[in-house]
């Protein structure tokens, strides 16, 4: 069953990677890193389960962590781009 | 009781996986930014609960459950604020429906 | 893999940070898989989060588009091929992936999983390599980051305020007024991620961990409230002489460890004279050493965002009033 | 059994990618962006050699025996930190290019360098 779990969080992450290419604006790429990062989260938890030594689940306490940092940051430093572009826009 | 336990986190895991690959059909395939949003938003959360507490049924060291609840609480307050600021950050820059339609006929639209 | 690929298309630069987030996720759980915990704490706060964070900082600062190259990229592509080829061929005599008769696996490896118990006394074998047995190596790493702490501060130093201050400070803060619940969850959380910063860093000896990834972790926290609280707040908050006094002092701790120990009689960054007990030594010079290496890599991460946030915040002062 | 040498190839494919980057490409972001793929890379290859069949991370337990390298751990987990400082020192750098020249493309630096001469 943990396997399954493995599996399946392994295709979703495959399928937010495409998001992430593809992804026409900036929020969807924001939003599949995101989602990646969660799915992280959980993939670690399930492979220290499946390898049998749980003990390291630190790791993904600091991932679900840095993965909101990351995504404050980058609202925080894309709202720069769109008043550029919208200034542009105007123009 | 052994089997119950067992039994139910084997349900709880195949549910969160479910859900999971729910949201990851639902960020492929749904037309638009905040749609995707939605899918990603709800199934998150619940898939993340639902695969924690698998996982604690599962195990029975009282230092690995403490640290996935922490796990469980972070993302129970991490992952809908992250959505929120996501659909406020793309709300509150005009990432309307007109732009938006403008920004997939530029860049050919993905969905298929 | 494919993400490298990608990477090389993409003329987004934005999309290229994003995805060199994911790839950074990526690796990490990849240094999971390969049992290397350590590793893979350390690649979690520093490639997903610092890393992305960094590079967006720059990319805002410089422009976001790339202009296509003119000349044909035949000649690079050959060059790529023919040493890609050649390092191939080289592979064929590398042990298998896996095989515990690989060289590697035979010299210092096996004396530290065997007895490093008995000599440092501590369960994570890496912490006790980091710290103990190659010491020295370590603090020659904690130098390299102070030092190019130190250039970034030479390159991007703001000196003085400018002359229109509250200008930048008024640009700074119409940012995040719109940020409320952001604000609030974040104020719950900081202090939670200063405190596991702090497990991280004396939990090192038993679990992954240690100064390395406890530094990245809590300068993360003052990166996540320098974006929503404001840079004057920060700057309020964490004053810019006694950060660098701070980077500095970490290095001089490391440094005076192992003078200690020199001034014992013993060789140097030799912790067994620090206690009459070799081991309890041991402990008490790995604890003093990590705290150093924490401090030094904190201070560092947070001097080097400070100065990029400074630097762009000048800049941006100075197109507004360009236009 | 040539296949037990793949993760070699993966390494040896991500650090031609970086390469190409680095060597190809005119902006200098690309170009720090390549290098933090050529090093990632690397460490992937040090990671990938530690790792013994059947081993488990270097943190000792009683109920384990067989333990994975632990020194290529150790090299790798600084030399993380010095990869994200030199990067910062190189993004700094680039930030200041910009600001002399108005560009962080490698041609139009160079055009203006020549024009200056």
């Amino acid at each position: 069953m943990l396997i399954a779990a493995t599996l399946a969080i392994l295709v979703v992450m495959i399928m937010a990677t495409i998001r992430a290419f593809v992804g026409p604006t900036l929020y969807d790429r924001v939003l599949a890193v995101n989602m990646f990062g969660t799915k992280t989260v959980l993939l670690i938890s399930l492979l220290g389960f499946v390898m049998g030594r749980p003990e390291f689940l630190d790791i993904a306490i600091v991932y679900a962590l840095i993965n909101f940092i990351s995504v404050i940051g980058v609202l925080r430093y894309s709202d720069h781009f769109i008043l550029k572009d919208r200034g542009e826009q105007k123009k | 009781m052994d089997t119950l336990l067992q039994v139910s986190s084997g349900l709880l895991l195949l549910i969160g996986s479910f859900l999971c690959l729910s949201g990851g059909v639902g960020i492929l395939r749904f037309p638009d930014f905040y749609t995707r949003m939605h899918a990603v938003g709800v199934t998150d959360t619940l898939a993340t609960a639902m695969i924690l507490f698998g996982l604690i049924l599962l195990n029975s060291d009282f230092m690995v459950d403490v640290k996935l609840v922490i796990i469980l609480l972070m993302t129970l307050f991490i992952s809908p604020t992250a959505s929120h600021a996501l659909a406020n950050a793309a709300m509150h820059n005009d990432l309307a429906k007109q732009k938006d339609n403008k920004s997939n006929s530029e860049v050919k639209p993905s969905n298929p | 893999m494919a993400i490298a690929f990608a990477i090389v298309r993409m003329k987004d630069l934005l999309a290229i940070a994003m995805l060199l987030g994911i790839y950074g996720l990526l690796s990490a759980s990849f240094f999971v898989a390969m049992d290397a915990v350590d590793v893979a704490f350390t690649e979690a706060s520093v490639g997903a989060g610092i890393s992305t964070l960094l590079m967006l900082l720059a990319i805002s600062m410089t422009g976001r588009s790339e202009h296509p190259s003119r000349h044909k990229p035949l000649l690079a592509l050959a060059v790529v091929i023919v040493t890609g080829s050649l390092l191939i061929y080289g592979t064929l005599d590398m042990p298998y992936f896996g095989s515990a008769e690989a060289p590697i696996h035979q010299h210092v490896a096996p004396r530290y999983i065997n007895d490093s118990m008995q000599e440092v006394g501590m369960p994570n074998i890496v912490t006790s390599v980091l710290a103990s047995y190659r010491a020295f190596d370590t603090f020659g790493e904690v130098v390299v980051i102070f030092t190019a702490g130190m250039g970034v501060l030479a390159l991007l130093s703001v000196v003085g305020r400018p002359e229109d201050a509250s200008k930048i400070d008024s640009f700074n803060n119409s940012m995040h007024e719109q940020h409320l619940i952001l604000r609030i969850v974040t104020k719950m959380l900081i202090p939670f991620i200063l405190l596991f910063a702090f497990y991280v860093q004396f939990h090192g000896d038993f679990g992954p961990g240690g100064g390395f990834q406890a530094g990245v972790i809590f300068a993360s926290a003052i990166f996540l409230y320098t974006m929503l609280f404001g840079m004057s707040t920060a700057r309020r908050v964490i004053n810019r002489s006694f950060i660098e006094i701070l980077a500095a002092s970490g290095v001089l701790l490391y440094g005076s460890v192992g003078v200690v120990s020199l001034l014992n009689g013993k060789k140097f960054l030799d912790y067994s004279v620090l206690a009459s007990d070799p081991v309890a030594g041991q402990h008490l010079g790995i604890l003093l050493i990590e705290l150093g290496v924490g401090i030094t890599v904190a201070s560092v991460m947070v001097i080097i965002f400070f100065n990029f946030a400074d630097r762009r915040g000048f800049t941006q002062s100075k197109e507004s009033k360009d236009t | 059994m040539l296949l037990g040498l793949y993760n070699y190839w993966v390494v040896v494919v991500l650090m031609m990618v970086g390469f190409y980057i680095v060597i190809a490409h005119g902006n200098l972001i690309k170009k720090i962006v390549g290098l933090s793929i050529f090093q990632t890379s690397v460490f992937i290859f040090y990671i990938s050699m530690a790792k013994v069949d059947g081993g488990t991370a270097p943190i000792l337990a009683e109920q384990v025996s067989q333990y994975s390298n632990p020194l290529p751990h150790v090299l790798i987990l600084t030399a993380i930190v010095v990869g994200i400082a030199t990067t910062a020192l190189g993004l700094a750098l680039v930030v200041r290019i910009k600001e002399a020249y108005g560009s962080i493309e490698e041609e139009e630096i160079q055009n203006k360098d020549n024009q200056d001469c």
